[in-house]
């Protein structure tokens, strides 16, 4: 299973917190995941084609060509606004 | 959570303290930890404060976080500062949760012995904090609740660094 | 002496408050003040401490000043750096007579609406109080008393503000 | 007359603070009051020659060519240290 969590605008819009998936043992690319959450319905394939989304893997940044197995942490967010 | 790390390089040694917290700090207190440092003559603090929208129309804003990475990101922040300048000691505070008008939201304490290094380090700290740690702001007004948006010119203060 | 100067632009007030005094300050009295600035969501600090010379002999310093220029060249400073950024407020305290081993010997702060005008109306200061505030540090260490010499670099600091 | 004041290392080596010096009712530059003060002794000579003696005319820096008259305040100093 790969964990996946959505935070801030993304989360309330999707309505979503947390949400897994199973990779069945592939090895799959952020980009495919992203792929299998969008075929959700139109609101997650709205969502989630943002340009601006951002992502990491096991609490790092990284880009969409990072490879996920399973046990790891997936989160997609907006842009950060702290400080 | 906080964290602390204590390095002992040959001259000085370095220290780092990340915190992310609902709670409120005390800058005070931050500054008596970073003057400490006895071989340091510089100490360089940012406040990040809950201020007026233009409109003046905001009651309050939520901080919502992504716990555990937002410390790490933090933690890679000030070590980055770290590795380019030689510093004292690094403090980052981060509250998370509702927070009020003029209430306080982010410190950033640098301790150093030349003023250069800390005034850099610092902006530094900041202007990755603004783009990489998983925060983010939701403004509660008089008209309904918005998230806020990222600025490009937070963007564009990383140019500098690159 | 201390001076204070208020102004009433269109949007935000701006202030000064300028101090030079043998007696100690704290910081944290100056940051509440610093704060209250609605309008400024950035508070950055500096403070400058005395501190341990490389072979660690220092016993004290003492700072000599010029009675009345001092004041008057930190309020220019004070107000160029209002000139160039927007500023909600400007403390400059800074200390004269003997100071030993870690106390603090001269302290900047500035609140701003923004961070970028913050850091950098901070450190504008310091490179120009370093250079034309009319004070003169004497170390006083185990081998004798010496007049601290002008460092090449403080002056190489002001090249980028021009 | 014209008030001139000397600070730190160049007040204790002049071993004066301050030194009245009478203008006649002339109009002066910061630099022909210099060559006065030079002309002392060679202490004085030597330690108001230094190429790095910063000038106010009062209370503000100014160059040597600047004209001083009655009742003027000047000091000369080493360059500063504060801060």
């Amino acid at each position: 299973m790969i964990k996946i969590l959505f935070f801030a605008a993304l989360r309330e819009r999707l309505d979503c917190e947390q949400y897994l998936l199973s990779c069945e043992g592939k090895m799959l690319q952020v980009a495919d995941v992203l792929q299998q959450l969008q075929s959700r319905c139109h609101t997650w394939q709205q969502e989630l084609s943002r340009s601006d989304l951002l992502c990491a893997l096991n609490q790092q940044l990284v880009p969409l060509t990072a490879s996920v197995q399973d046990g790891d942490e997936l989160a997609f967010f907006p842009p950060v606004t702290g400080g | 959570m906080s964290w602390r790390f204590f390095h002992r390089l040959p001259v000085v040694s370095m220290s780092i303290f990340i915190a992310v917290q609902s709670d409120d700090f005390c800058l005070a207190s931050e500054y008596d930890k970073l003057r400490r440092h006895s071989a340091c003559g510089a100490v360089v603090t940012f406040s990040g404060l809950v201020r007026e929208l233009s409109d003046n129309t905001l009651h309050s804003m939520t901080l919502e976080h992504y716990p555990g990475m937002t410390e790490q990101a933090l933690i890679a922040i000030a070590q980055q500062a770290q590795s380019r300048w030689q510093l004292g000691a690094v403090h980052i505070i981060h509250r998370v949760g509702t927070l009020k008008q003029n209430e306080q939201i982010v410190f950033v304490g640098i301790a150093s012995a030349h003023r250069a290094a800390a005034f850099a380090a610092c902006e530094f700290i900041m202007d990755y904090l603004k783009n990489r740690a998983p925060l983010w702001k939701k403004e509660h007004t008089a008209s309904g609740d918005y998230w806020v948006a990222a600025k490009d010119s937070d963007q564009q203060a990383l140019a500098r660094w690159e």
